[in-house]
């Protein structure tokens, strides 16, 4: 469904991707996991056409997309929820919800959508008028994924998603997450907490200052020795 | 007590009128950050493009406020890829080049103008020229009722088209994050081009009320270029809203100034306020702006 | 410094003026370039200098040069007073009020008696070109000077580019912005000043439109822009080519409005295509002249 | 500088504004200065003893600045070695040139200009053609004080600030308290305001004249917003700016009933002997020229040439002019007392008004179903004024 | 040891968000102390209240016994506050040396001394080599390293550092911590926001934990690392296996 092939990504002139190869099947949920500053977000960045890459393709249901503007991207289906949250905390959450499904042309379409998320989330349907700004930070991180959810994506790239939550928080993040995947969701996930990551994941990539080092399936690494020590801490 | 009456209409008409050169440009500054030093010139052209219109093709300057409005939305749309591209790219100061970007756009039209058109003062003539509506003892004349009417009308129609379309909504959620906006599908280069070729359109249609309230020439738009800071200042930069009250206040103050102390220090009057404002509360009287 | 006696009094005025331009031009240079702060109003300073240098010839009876020492220091008392409130603010703010302090200055010339209002002044003549193009030449120096010596050679040139590049981490580093800031724009509005008074007594009669018009401010903007700014010479290769380009266009006629449009076309197509001014393609070739840092950022760029 | 290389015709430096923001004014001074050079080259040169010189016009344009306008009067006298320079149109100009023309000793007279304050310097080699604005201005008012009955009792002067206009109003304000008309409002508003308010407040005083002292822009905005006020005084009072073009084109119907004031018209009656015998025979020729009718500032820029034409017949000079002989022309000009198709034009050598021409009498015009009429003040007249102003919708 | 930090009932909330929550802590001189906490616990907002680039709405910051709350942060800097920033944020068109340079005046204002106060610095901060270059040109792991000299070259005795070890690799990191040790060494309290526990842990001799900008523990490394409300808000069970 979506390949990398050698790609390579710089900010400024300084390179932090170095010929990434990458791929994932239509239903899976793949996990990329990797110390700070290893590269995890820049990768999901130059999927979603944020960052021209500076060699390498990237080709997503047969057609290449980098070298694309990220609007164009996202109408393929690409949904990008992105580090830090970005809700427009102006906006209330209804309208976070509406900018979600901006792509979406027919209105049965939105309302189910809408139906839909909140169906996943009813704390969001609650607080549907409030500001966004004023959510707590989990109810913040619960309204990204909903608003990446509303345009009906096929790939759902998801940067860091536990971040600053709490724990019991994280534990129906990854329950949703799991949900969405059965649902026939594809999914790349971006996570620091790689024990769960890998816990749902079926494949999983570690990555190390740049470059792509071990990758295989899930269960594989994480009984691999050297994973163990550097990203679950045993 | 009558002066005082006529004075307030008076006053109040004006801001009426100025709030829609204020509303696009306020948004154009809250979207895309850009401060469009051209904003009295699209005035200028839209009061010129009315008098060739009425000149060659009769009729009532009002039957083409909508192509005018169409005509300059069309141009701004054409010219905003030059505008992103003096605001972006690797430029030391994006926002201040896209200031001195339009500072020349503004020489351009201008000069433009004036070799053109020349020095002649022109004038046209609608079909409310010179009429009235006696408001007790104030007297309401219709063309300014008509401005006022159509400022107001336009900003609601504006606002409730921020509030509620899908583009609005788009619109307000990129001023916040732009890149976010992207990621979920928004076309922004093209967003943005249409927020400015709203705000030109805007501007132009409220350059046909202007020119057929006072006369036409090249040199009309600086005033206007300082109405619009004016109001966006004080409004707070980029808070659309508060160019309602903003530029009611700019109205009043200048008919008070010139009736009650002298027409001389209207201006220095406005200046004087924008000086505190910024002075004392930089964000906008509803400290809203950023 | 001798005038050249060879040259007509035509082509000495001319290069009068071209001086002139290019010490107003670095004087935008400072607080535009240097500091990144663009002052839309830089003209009201010039306007200061040559009204200062009028009311205190004409009504106090003064003799010339000590006016242009009062001058400068209202001058800097104005820029005191408007940077405090708007040097804190960001750059936009400063734009729109440098811009409104511009207008507003024209508006109290025109209002005031002392200023003689919308008639303009008429100062003592004394036309006596050669002391002018002296007295401009000395002045442009000075002006270039300090630029040197304050703006490239000193701890303050350093702390204005730090601003430029990154206030915040300027201020953390120890900078204090603001001061700094409003001392880089009273700085900037002397050499403005002194060039008004010099201006008032050579034309010998001032008006709001003549040394306070949007005109003397548009001009230094786009001198410095298509010079190069923030760097020492921009300011003069932009004055001289400009102004020269200018006169000779005024001189072979042909020539109506369409200055405005020259000027606006010109700064639009600066700002999309040459942002970085005439000294830009200079710098630019020397750094192609530089094989060790090219071949080194070329390694990188491929990693070899 | 040195004596210039012989030549047989005379060298004109003319500094105008042909570009900048004074272009429209500057372009009719130059049609006035063309119509002199042109009428005078075509019938072989200016005569002086015996023989014909021609004339060539050199033009500096002063880009309407000060700053220009000296760089302009420089070049014309040391690059071109004029004889004498025609002036510029606006004042602001002119006080620039002036003291460049005065520094090199060249003669120069404005055929347009006509702010008082050129005069007061009193330099020795500038002229001007037109009496100043403070003079002219009060021919309406006199009129309105002293041919109209009833005679009007109270004034409101609304003027703009700008040095013209503010002495068309200050000239209404004296003229106002000479004849015993009561000022109720005087209140001068900047260039491109709203005036709205300042027309409200003065509507407020219910005066029976509104004068206006502005450039034909300004009159025409107030006169609009008087109208959407429905403000109806007595009388309309401009002066020059009423007798432009854009101002009737501006206003259309709104236009009629208006007074003003000019210094000539093509109606005047004048004989003359010197290029063009009648006022009349200008305006026809004018109008085969270039296509329109002159007004009086193309009328005092052509009077400014015949001025030097006849002082060099009278002095006998011959081109190129030495120093003497130009210090003998600014006698000669001084001492000249000649009538023209334009009027008596003898330049005053004492008074406020030094070197500007006395020898003028300012006109009260009207504009009558739809054409600008001759009404005063006194034996001027040419029909009777038209007062009190019908209201609005009766016009 | 004496306290040369003290922050006491620190509040900043930005809209909604209580970025910083009542929050009281002090740093001994001569330290090197840890702030700790998930991501948007309040720990750059902290570090921004200490160095003045933010306002608290309420409590109060001692430095060296001197009350500095609400000064401008150039004061604070000359006073003997360093910081980096998370994100770094050199002046881009201006040399290596030029950058610390503008941090030296704040001790010199003659420009011969600036420059040898910085050279010192960048020799100290291994980016001698490059002094050079323009700052535009650096890579990450160098850009770090020009943060902290210049956050260096105003001679403070305080250094707050922003995640200047996240990023790096490890022999990167062993290098970043050899160097923090140096900076010690030379009398200069460090105080250091990091997630990076591998240089956390050996580094510091105390640790200050946030959370949803409260504190929720302070105390030596290797007590923290077995704290439950830590490893229950940040480091998570799978650390509680390893240690
Ligand atoms: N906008 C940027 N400009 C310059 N460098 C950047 C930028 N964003 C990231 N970097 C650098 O690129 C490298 C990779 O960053 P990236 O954000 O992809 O890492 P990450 O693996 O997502 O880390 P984290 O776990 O902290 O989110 C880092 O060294 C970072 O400093
Ligand atoms: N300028 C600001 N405006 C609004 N909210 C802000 C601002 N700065 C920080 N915040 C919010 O305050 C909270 C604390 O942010 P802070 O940057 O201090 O976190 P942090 O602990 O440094 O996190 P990290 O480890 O990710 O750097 C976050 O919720 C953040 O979104
Ligand atoms: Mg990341
Ligand atoms: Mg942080």
């Amino acid at each position: 469904m979506l390949v990398l092939e050698e790609v390579s990504a710089a900010y400024d002139g300084v390179q932090v991707l170095y010929d990434i190869s990458l791929r994932l099947e239509q239903g899976e949920i793949v996990c990329v996991i990797g110390a700070n500053g290893a590269g995890k977000t820049t990768i999901l960045r130059t999927i979603s056409g944020l960052l021209a890459p500076i060699a390498g393709r990237i080709w997503f249901e047969n057609t290449r997309i980098d070298r694309l503007p990220p609007h164009a991207i996202a109408r393929r289906g690409i949904a990008h929820v992105p580090e830090g949250r970005r809700i427009f905390d102006q906006l209330t959450v209804e309208e976070n919800l509406r900018m979600g499904a901006f792509l979406l042309q027919d209105w049965h379409q939105v309302r189910e959508a809408f139906d839909h998320v909140y169906q996943i989330f009813p704390i969001l349907f609650q607080r549907r008028g409030q500001r966004a700004g004023t959510l707590s930070g989990g109810e913040q991180q619960m309204l990204a994924i909903a608003r990446g959810l509303m345009s009906n994506p096929k790939l759902l790239l998801l940067d860091e998603p536990s971040l600053g939550l709490a724990p019991k928080v994280i534990d129906m993040l990854f329950e949703v997450i799991l949900n969405l995947n059965r649902l026939g969701r594809t999914i790349l996930l971006v996570e620091q907490n790689a024990s769960r990551a890998l816990e749902i994941a079926h494949r999983a990539y570690v990555l190390e200052v740049g470059r792509v080092t071990l990758s295989g399936p899930a269960r594989e690494l994480q009984e691999n020795e050297y994973v163990r020590r550097a990203y679950l801490g045993m | 007590m009558e002066l005082f009456l006529q004075t307030l209409v008076d006053g109040l008409l004006i801001g009426g009128l100025i709030i829609v050169i204020g509303v696009g440009f306020s948004l154009c500054f809250g979207v895309m950050h850009i401060i469009d030093f051209a904003v009295g010139e699209w005035v200028m052209l839209g009061a010129y493009t009315a008098f060739w219109m009425v000149r060659y093709l009769g009729r009532d300057p009002f039957l083409y406020l909508p192509v005018i409005f169409f005509l300059y939305l069309a141009i701004g749309y054409l010219i905003y890829p030059l505008i992103h591209r003096a605001v972006s790219g690797r430029r030391h100061n994006p926002a201040l080049m896209g200031l001195v970007f339009t500072f020349g756009l503004a020489s351009l039209i201008k000069g433009g103008a004036l070799t053109a058109w020349g020095f002649h003062v022109r004038s046209v003539t609608t079909w409310l020229s010179g009429e009235s509506l006696a408001l007790g003892v104030a007297v309401v004349p219709a063309l300014r009722f008509a401005g006022f009417a159509f400022g107001v009308l336009a900003t609601v129609a504006f606002m409730l088209f921020l509030k509620w379309s899908k583009i609005g909504v788009a619109i307000r959620a990129m001023a916040q994050d732009r890149v976010m906006a992207e990621l979920l599908g928004v076309d922004t280069n093209r967003v943005s081009a249409l927020v400015y070729a709203m705000y030109t359109g805007l501007t132009g249609m409220a350059g046909v009320l202007i020119g057929a309230l006072f006369s036409i020439h090249a040199g009309m738009g600086l005033k206007y270029t300082t109405f619009a800071f004016f109001v966006v200042v004080l409004a707070g930069m980029g808070y659309v809203p508060g160019v309602i009250p903003a530029a009611f206040l700019l109205g009043l103050l200048q008919s008070f100034v010139t009736v009650y102390v002298s027409g001389r220090y209207t201006l220095l009057a406005v200046f004087f306020v924008l000086y505190l404002t910024l002075l004392v509360r930089p964000r906008g009287l509803l400290g809203r702006g950023w | 410094m001798a005038v050249p006696l060879f040259v007509s009094s035509f082509w000495l005025r001319i290069a009068t003026e071209v001086l002139m331009w290019a010490g107003l031009a670095q004087s935008w240079n400072i607080i535009g370039g240097y500091t990144g702060y663009l002052s839309f109003g830089h003209g009201a300073f010039f306007g200061i200098g040559a009204y200062t240098t009028a009311i205190l010839m004409v009504h106090a009876g003064w003799p010339f040069w000590p006016t242009l020492p009062v001058g400068a220091v209202l001058s800097v008392l104005c820029a005191a007073t408007i940077g405090i409130p708007t040097l804190r603010l960001r750059g936009a703010y400063f734009a729109i009020a440098t811009w409104a302090f511009g207008e507003a200055v024209r508006q109290v010339a025109t209002v005031l008696e002392i200023t003689g209002g919308a008639f303009g002044m008429q100062l003592p003549p004394f036309l006596n070109l050669p002391f002018f193009y002296e007295a401009i030449l000395i002045a442009t120096i000075l002006t270039y000077l300090l630029a040197y010596l304050l703006l490239e050679r000193s701890m303050f040139g350093y702390k204005l580019r730090a601003i430029r590049e990154n206030e915040i981490a300027a201020e953390t580093a120890g900078v204090d912005t603001v001061v700094t800031k409003i001392e880089a724009f009273a700085l900037s509005a002397i050499p403005a000043a002194i060039f008004g008074g010099l201006y008032a007594y050579l034309i010998t009669y001032i008006h709001p439109d003549s040394v306070l018009g949007p005109a003397i401010t548009d001009l230094m903007v786009v001198m410095v822009l298509f010079g190069g700014v923030g760097t020492l010479w921009g300011p003069l290769v932009g004055a001289t080519a400009i102004q020269l380009v200018n006169r000779l266009l005024w001189f072979l006629r042909g020539e109506s409005t369409l200055y405005l449009v020259y000027a606006g076309v010109a700064i639009c197509l600066v700002v999309l295509f040459m942002p970085d001014g005439l000294m830009g393609l200079v710098e630019r070739r020397r750094v192609l002249f530089r094989p060790r840092e090219n071949l080194k950022a070329l390694l990188r760029q491929f990693k070899l | 500088t040195g004596a210039a290389p012989a030549r047989d015709f005379f060298k004109v430096g003319v500094v105008t504004s042909l570009s900048g923001e004074l272009a429209f004014g500057g372009n009719v001074t130059k049609r006035g200065y063309d119509m002199w050079a042109d009428t005078v080259n075509q019938l072989g040169g200016i005569e002086i003893a015996g023989k014909r010189y021609r004339v060539q016009l050199i033009y500096a344009d002063d880009q309407s600045t000060p700053a220009t306008a000296a760089v302009a009067g420089e070049r014309l006298i040391t690059q071109e070695q004029v004889d004498f320079i025609l002036g510029p149109y606006a004042s602001g100009t002119t006080l620039a040139l002036a003291p460049i023309t005065e520094k090199y000793k060249v003669p120069h007279i404005t055929g347009s200009a006509e702010s008082p304050l050129i005069w007061q310097r009193k330099f020795k080699y500038t002229f001007g053609t037109i009496p100043p604005v403070s003079i002219n201005a009060q021919a309406p008012i006199q009129t309105l004080a002293q041919d109209v009955s009833p005679k009007p009792q109270t004034i409101a002067i609304l003027g703009i600030d700008d040095p013209f206009s503010k002495f068309a109003a200050e000239a209404f304000r004296t003229a106002a308290q000479k004849f015993g008309i009561k000022v109720v409002r005087y209140e001068i508003v900047p260039e491109g305001s709203d005036y709205t308010p300042a027309v409200s407040a003065a509507k407020a005083q219910n005066p029976d004249i509104f004068a206006i002292g502005s450039h034909e822009k300004a009159a025409i905005e107030m006169i609009k917003a008087a109208k959407e006020l429905k403000f109806n005084p007595k009388a309309f009072v401009q002066h020059y700016g009423m007798t432009t073009p854009d101002f009737r084109k501006g206003l259309g119907k709104d236009a009629e009933y208006v007074f003003g004031a000019s210094v000539w018209t093509a109606n005047l009656n004048y004989k003359a002997t010197i290029l063009f015998t009648t006022p009349k025979e200008y305006a026809e020729k004018f109008k085969a020229k270039f296509g329109t009718e002159p007004d009086y500032t193309e009328a005092a820029s052509t009077a400014a040439g015949i001025a030097f034409q006849e002082a060099l017949r009278q002095i006998k000079a011959t081109p190129p002019l030495d120093q003497a002989e130009k210090d003998a022309l600014v006698a000669a000009l001084e001492k000249l007392n000649i009538m023209t198709f334009y009027g008596p034009v003898k330049f005053a050598t004492s008074g406020d008004y030094y070197h500007s021409n006395a020898g003028l009498q300012p006109i009260a015009l009207q504009y009558q179903g739809g054409k600008l009429v001759e009404v005063g003040p006194g034996k001027l007249a040419l029909a009777k004024p038209r007062y009190p102003t019908p209201p609005w919708d009766r016009r | 040891m004496d306290m040369l930090l003290e922050v006491e009932n620190l509040k900043k909330s930005f809209g909604g968000v209580q970025a910083v929550d009542d929050l009281s802590f002090v740093v001994q001189e001569g330290s090197i102390t840890g702030l700790i906490g998930p991501n948007g616990s309040g720990k750059t907002t902290c570090f921004n209240l200490i160095s003045g680039l933010l306002r608290p709405d309420a409590g109060s910051i001692r430095f060296a016994g001197r009350e500095i709350t609400s000064l401008r942060p150039s004061w604070i800097a000359r006073l003997g506050i360093g910081r980096s920033f998370q994100i770094p944020a050199p002046f881009t068109r201006m040399t290596v040396l030029e950058n610390v340079m503008v941090g030296a005046f704040s001790r010199t204002r003659s420009l011969g001394e600036a420059s040898r106060l910085a050279l010192e610095v960048l020799e100290f901060t291994g980016l001698k080599e490059k002094r050079d270059e323009l700052a535009a040109n650096l890579t990450t792991a160098d850009r770090k390293r020009l943060e902290v000299a210049r956050a260096l070259s105003t001679g403070p005795r305080l250094l707050l550092l922003d995640e200047v070890i996240a990023g790096l690799n490890p022999t990167e990191v062993l290098g970043a911590m050899e160097l923090i040790r140096a900076i010690r060494a030379r009398g200069i309290t460090v105080f250091m926001v990091e997630h990076v526990m591998e240089a956390v842990l050996p580094l510091c001799e105390w640790v200050i934990v946030l959370n949803f900008g409260r504190k929720i523990a302070e105390d030596t490394p290797d007590r923290i690392v077995r704290n439950p409300a830590v490893i229950e808000a940040y480091l998570g069970e799978r650390f509680r296996a390893r240690s």
